[in-house]
């Protein structure tokens, strides 16, 4: 295990990279075909979410918001508001679940969401998600457990081959998708829960804004007791896991801490392998050889090149060993906020932090890997900069992009040793 | 149209019914004038466009002063979401120096600030930002948490102030206080006419203006300075695109204000004209006819020939330029229509720019606009105060007594006021035609609704709103962004605006995407099968 | 039927882009299992390809020469020298099949490759492609010709599920792939020839280097004869269509004009739905929705920006119709060599030249497709660049790109509004 | 080990075997001189990685001089092939204005010119390109089909010489000429002495040298030439790296040539000595070493205390700047093991860098070099000429009456000729340890053979062999165009060279394409059964 640092005796965030747990909990959300994601506090809060997810995936983000009002933060207990605002939709929308969140303020002031939800004749699952704790990964955590534990049924009738995945947050919707067509190709019948794989991956349907149209659905979610395995991505899924242990003890864990290059992908299938007595398919195996040589063509350019990479820490983590892969520095990860994969960082430096530290180390960097704030910096120091992460704004397509298993790890590394090519004319 | 409207509404349970329909109408000059409930409470659960009261605060009108470090105390989300979100453009121009805008300064609160009390850590971040920026000032902007668990920030900042001699100046803008980022407008504009406006004494040249509610989304605001300066007129502040702390502390000496969105700044307007005389004018540079007209006003004001006649060459000058392109994307566009639903001004500055492109507007509304901007500001003293906007501060000051000074004569006024209206907004309604369907404060069930009944060639809204009109097969632009385009503004602007629109119009994938799938199958090999 | 202009006193190419038949013979040799291309001509011509395409794929191009000495160059008539090459490497490498074809130096002296050809007992194909005629299209067209009417068995007992795909030169390996798979979905039974897409795919197997590893096999192309339905892609495939249909004159026969953007993949689905009666499947049906959004989010960095675009006639004529359909305006195609698709071009000028003659009109233009030596030009001029045709060099991955059907048009828009962006910075 | 080549050989036919065993030979210094066979015709059907005259002529010697137009006449394919196929850098310097290297000049032959004959389209093709360009200088580069139709580019040159007034050479190069590259490098040596050098008349400062053989890739020439000016010396022209036709016009003028690549450019430095006196002397600015013995000899050679103070001070400050890095990567690289086939002089120039970083070189071998090369000049009045070698022009000149002159007394002369080798090259063997193998132009089969022989840890080769050897799980580094990095020469480029084998042979990439495959299944979860 190894130490991380986070940040001293710093009181101003000044380039900011965490984001709130509200978000992380309304993109969960958005992973349940038919729901519809209530925040529970002022306006504010679910359109300033909406505005950001939608610069990023540019497409709707169907968030409502119980709207609370200067009044009803003082006098009311959630319950009354909650209710109204359930009751003001009902008769044109009926979603299949609301999945109803705190913020800062609601949590604060200590609204019970559990004793809201189960006041309001409607099926509602609720998280404590306040903005004042935790971040994205944590969010979207919580609110995901909130489906294990509030709609699942216990575990009965355990099917060997029926397995559920649970991606962290930071899987782009065509990586989940990538590793459920993965599970499908070893024999399993594959549920994801969040499942973000058809309804934040940017296509053009009918109806997509006021309810969410792709995603795992509520009666899958109450069978999902009979997965005889699960799959948990990242150590950020680690609670939610557990969370369907408690309800599902028989059945067989495994946690995936990352699915970015050789070796992460290497490990994920031969635990498939041993799981299931299969062989990968023809294309997995021709996968891997093309990851390889890319592995191979990549390595000149990636080779000694110093990286810093700013994010959610399950992302960052499981990219920075790809990086190492083919020969990458890593002088710094710098995560949004603690997690448990940081312990297995293979950075020179581990740090929760924000932007304005990597600008500090700037120096001891080529390439720097984060969202589209850390453009200015790359820029401003003439540094190569992979855009990854949220948000990825005035660019289009960051849904559609694939980092993870034989096939996104190869796609990775020609992106990255191009940028490096191109920021460093010859 | 009414009995179309009334299905829609229909669908709403009775109490939201009851509600909403006092939020729509359909224009009707034999009825004028006509009533339009606005700046009302947001309906809980329906999927609303609006920002909060910290977004209007912090995001719309502080934000973009460069060279103060505005810090949001909070949790980390709220600063994170107000970091770049809008187009402000802005330069180091003039040897200013400070451009804070690339930063998103946040005290970050976390639990234990929530449970112990944050104001701690809000003057330590004080004490930060003036070791690592050395700004000349500091805003403090509140978020929801922040007024719930009692911190002083007011406190804070005086003391901030003394301990660091800075002017550090806080606004209680909490998002749950008032009903959209328009309560946040007006803090905005009590603290910078408290703390601001007044402190400065720079000279100012002849023909001075401040620009008042420009943002400078696009360029706007520099395509505007760049007609006024060609002019002739000395710009003192902007307020607030591109704009500056250090020069809105003269702004008091401008001999007229230019008020291009009314909504968001005419509190300042107001107070400028009250405590120092200063009349103000509402302008708009949106459009060709608007500009033209915008121009021909300032000038008049003044009414020295000089200006009027340089007025008058530059019109002449600028139209020579566009015309030819402006023809060839109006014949693109003739005979399409629009609607538009957008913030507090433009949903009303736009319908020229669409007009001039042989478009009309079938369909607007505010997302925060209030009845004036609705009805004209006639209707003002009949705005029934309610829970919300009542609690914002409302600020009544008195002539300064040795800075009021009047630029017009009793008659000169008078005369003046029968030819432009000064000192007065006459509002949106006004300039629609019969028929036309206003609708305040939309939300998604009613922009698909709408969107149905109407079917608009293009809808010009914000970005929230963007995708959901295009996943129904119609054109949005974003017309608090411009898409990434622009600037919009004065002659130039009316152009990248009309190439814009034409280009969305025309593009083939509309034409992809639409009609496959409900004529059934017609070209061979088409693709038509698919179940959507 | 449009005209399209051909360069008219021009008597030196400055910028070439036009490659030589040998250069798409030796490709199309590269798509056979097994096989051994033998450049019959100087020892350059050989070792010349192999440095452009090794450059260009990352990939070892195993060509042998016949080394054609002055000597032989005026006494041989080829039987002596070829025959020669051909027992110098059997000991040790046994090919399934040697793919035989001239250049300018043994064509010019009019070497008779069937009668050499002929007088070898060794399974030879072979194909006349002087490299003062034609280009890297025809090269390809005519080696692939010279399989069927020289390996494949006339048609005989015609499957209608057995399908032969003939990719034009310009599409990559992973979209021959994509093809191959769309075609599997529809239950037929694929063959591709050639096939690129395991041979130059840039993976990294063992012993790739000395005979073609990847491809169709030898004797699947024997058995070609019963494939009912024939699908060749671009219009430079008509011959090759032809020399099948002589065959087996019973076999059906579409032509694909191309496969890049919405209406041309609609059109080929449409095309397959009514010949299999078959639904296309739900993968499909979605990707077509993420490229119609993809068209939507694109529409406004590509609509109205000038496009000239330089390379292969089937190439090009495709990518044109794909940006026209986001809105994009084709200032000028540029081809290589004449070819029949020019016909349909939707460019506003459509000639045969080199870029030079893109130079001239760059001032009409915002973004230059082409291969590597566009780069210099686009820079001088500050116009934006996309990489695409052959050869792509200082860059990684060209082999991986996707382009086609409903994925690569995703990707391929999202990558031009990207490029677009990036150029244009705000 | 010579059982073990044996055995290699023995898989060809008789008459194959026969060539080959001649190509190849073990390092003993016991048998010395040892004799190997070179410049010999590849044998047909090899995968052999040679190139052809033109190759040698245009793309070596010819196409890196940057102010003339090199008009290849022929198909496109080989114009296109050689453009910018080779790293040489050029910069526009010193005012000189032309660069035509990122043009690719071709007459883009059809049939009907491989038929009617393709003079005039060449006639026509110079007029273009003295319109467009106005060059000082043309060259044209015959291709195969040219020699056998019979086209006269002599004539035509001369044709139109005279009429654009502009100097137009003819290099009959058909790419059937010869046995490699080798053989273009002649015939552009042959064409450059006789129509460029001697015909400028610039006046040259002292210690004036030419540096033949040196392309410049990745930058190395530059390097080359700061080290020699600092020192002192006036660099008169570089054949051709970076190089200008109008400066080689004068390269006669020089007090001394050094020459890089033996092979390429060793006619010119004894043409240069036989018709106007100048010495030459082998110098290798590859590997750290050999900078400081060329640095040191070059100054010796001229005698100027001054000369030999700076040399000693330049070689003190740089090696200070560059040992500790270079003792990092030596730690990385140490005890590893290279193999080598390049070019016609590199396979013997980086086998000191690679000994520098404690890296042994067992296998050499050049692609088109000549037995000099390997065994030293001393061979070359036995090397036997054949029907490929002899039809190349052999140019004999000697001593112009005006113009010869020798800088070096003749004892000097002789003293120095004891302590440093004038006029004279040594060859690779001599350097090379006992038991080590030097194979001539290795194809295909013998490098997958050898590589499984010897398992070098690396393969300096071109680009052509490049993706063979990674195929095959190990380093290969291209020591023609250095991947895209260097320079390679001098102090620094020979820290940049330590950077590059170090990262390449310690990137986890190998370790993870290996031993997985062949162990077995070792760790948890490891992807072990798939087979390649």
């Amino acid at each position: 295990m190894r130490a991380y640092a986070t940040i001293g005796n710093k009181n101003m965030q000044v380039y900011p990279i965490k984001l709130s747990q509200p978000m992380g909990a309304t993109l969960a959300v958005l992973g349940v075909k038919g729901s519809l994601a209530l925040a529970h506090g002022a306006v504010g809060c679910s359109s300033l979410t909406k505005i950001f997810f939608t610069r990023h995936f540019c497409d709707p983000i169907a968030i409502r918001t119980t709207a609370v009002s200067e009044l009803a933060a003082i006098f009311d207990g959630g319950e009354g508001i909650v209710r109204e605002a359930v009751q003001n939709f009902l008769p044109r929308v009926r979603p299949e679940v609301i999945g109803l969140f705190s913020t800062g303020l609601t949590s604060a002031k200590g609204d019970d969401l559990k004793r809201i939800a189960n006041s309001i004749n409607y099926p509602i699952v609720y998280a404590e998600t306040p903005d004042f704790e935790g971040g994205l990964e944590s969010g979207w955590a919580k609110m995901a457990a909130a489906f294990i534990e509030q709609v699942m049924k216990p575990g009965l009738n355990l099917r060997p081959d029926k397995v559920l995945l649970m991606p962290h947050v930071s899987l782009h919707p065509l990586e989940v998708e990538g590793v459920k067509d993965l599970l499908a190709e070893f024999g399993l019948e594959v549920h994801a829960l969040p499942d973000i794989s058809d309804s934040l991956d940017g296509h053009l349907g009918i109806n997509q804004a006021s309810l969410c149209q792709g995603g795992i659905a509520m009666d899958e979610i109450k069978q999902l007791g009979s997965a005889g395995l699960v799959i948990s991505v990242g150590a950020s899924m680690l609670p939610v896991a557990e969370a369907f242990l408690r309800k599902s003890p028989q059945a067989l864990h495994i946690n995936i801490p990352g699915l970015m290059g050789l070796q992460a992908t290497d490990t994920f299938i031969g635990q498939l392998m041993r799981l299931t007595g299969r062989e990968p398919g023809p294309r997995v195996k021709h996968w891997r050889r093309r990851h390889r040589d890319a592995l191979i063509d990549s390595h000149f350019y990636i080779g000694r090149k110093r990286f810093i990479l700013a994010g959610e820490p399950d992302r960052i983590v499981d990219m920075a060993a790809a990086l190492a892969e083919a020969g990458g520095i890593i002088t710094a990860i710098i995560a949004s906020t603690p997690g448990k994969s940081l312990e297995r960082s293979v950075a020179h430096r581990t740090l929760v932090g924000d932007l304005e530290d990597a600008e500090g180390m700037i120096d001891d960097c080529d390439v720097l890997i984060s969202n589209y704030h850390g453009e200015r910096i790359a820029r401003r120091h003439g540094k190569i900069q992979v855009l990854r992460g949220f948000p990825i704004l005035e660019q289009i397509g960051a849904q559609l992009k694939v980092d993870t298993l034989y096939d996104g790890g190869t796609h990775f590394l020609v992106e990255v040793a191009n940028a490096i090519i191109a920021g460093h004319p010859h | 149209m009414k009995e179309k409207i009334k299905k829609i509404m229909e669908k709403y349970p009775a109490k939201v019914f009851k509600n909403r329909k006092e939020h729509v109408l359909v224009v009707n000059k034999c009825e004028a004038p006509q009533m339009i409930m606005a700046d009302a409470r947001t309906i809980p659960g329906i999927i609303t466009e609006r920002g909060c009261t910290y977004a209007g605060c912090k995001g719309v009108v502080v934000g973009p002063l460069k060279d103060t470090v505005a810090i949001t105390h909070g949790p980390i989300g709220c600063g994170y979401y107000s970091w770049l979100t809008r187009r402000n453009r802005a330069r180091n121009n003039e040897g200013e120096g400070y451009n804070f805008l690339t930063y998103c300064f946040s005290t970050d609160m976390q639990e234990k600030d929530i449970i112990f009390g944050g104001e701690n850590k809000l003057k330590q971040a004080i004490g930060e930002a003036v070791e690592i920026f050395k700004p000349r000032s500091i805003m403090i902007c509140a978020t929801c948490p922040v007024g719930l668990i009692g911190d002083d920030i007011n406190a804070v900042a005086n003391w901030a102030e003394k301990e660091f001699d800075t002017q550090v100046i806080a606004f209680s803008c909490e998002g749950y206080k008032g009903v959209s980022q328009s309560a946040g407008h007006h803090i905005a504009n009590n603290g910078l006419f408290k703390h601001v406006i007044g402190t400065g004494d720079e000279p100012v040249g002849e023909y001075s203006v401040n620009i008042l509610g420009e943002y400078n989304i696009g360029g706007d605001g520099w395509e505007i300075e760049r007609l006024l300066k060609t002019v002739g007129y000395h710009i003192i502040s902007i307020m607030s695109g591109d704009g500056s702390v250090e020069r809105l502390r003269n702004a008091h000496k401008a001999h007229l204000n230019l008020v291009q969105c009314h909504r968001s700044t005419n509190y300042t307007a107001e107070l400028l004209r009250a405590q120092y005389g200063t009349d103000w004018l509402k302008i708009n540079f949106l459009g060709i006819e608007s500009t033209v007209q915008s121009l021909r006003d300032i000038a008049k004001y003044f009414g020295d020939r000089k200006l009027i006649d340089r007025t008058e060459a530059l019109i002449a000058e600028e139209l020579a330029i566009i015309q030819p392109e402006m023809e060839k994307y109006r014949k693109l566009c003739q005979g399409k229509t629009a609607a538009l639903f957008v913030g507090g001004s433009r949903a009303n500055h736009f319908q020229g720019p669409f007009k001039e492109l042989g478009m009309e507007t079938v369909l607007a509304g505010f997302e925060f606009a209030h009845r004036d901007d609705y009805e004209g500001r006639e209707v003002i003293p009949f705005i029934k105060e309610n829970a919300d906007n009542k609690n914002i501060e409302n600020i009544v000051v008195g002539p300064d007594r040795e800075r009021y000074r009047l630029v017009l004569s009793r008659e000169k006024y008078e005369q003046l006021n029968k030819e432009m209206s000064l000192n007065y907004f006459k509002g949106m309604i006004k300039i629609m035609d019969d028929g036309s369907i206003v609708v305040d404060d939309i939300n998604h069930y009613e922009i698909e609704s709408f969107m149905k009944l109407l079917k608009p060639d293009v809808f010009g809204s914000g970005i929230k709103e963007k995708y959901v009109i295009h996943k129904m097969g119609t054109l949005s632009k974003q017309l608090h962004s411009y898409d990434y385009s622009g600037p919009f503004a004065g002659f130039r602007g009316a152009v990248i605006f009309a190439r814009d629109v034409a280009m969305g119009l025309t593009t083939p994938a509309w034409r992809l995407i639409k009609p496959k799938w409900k004529t059934g199958p017609t070209l061979e090999g088409d693709f038509i099968r698919e179940v959507v």
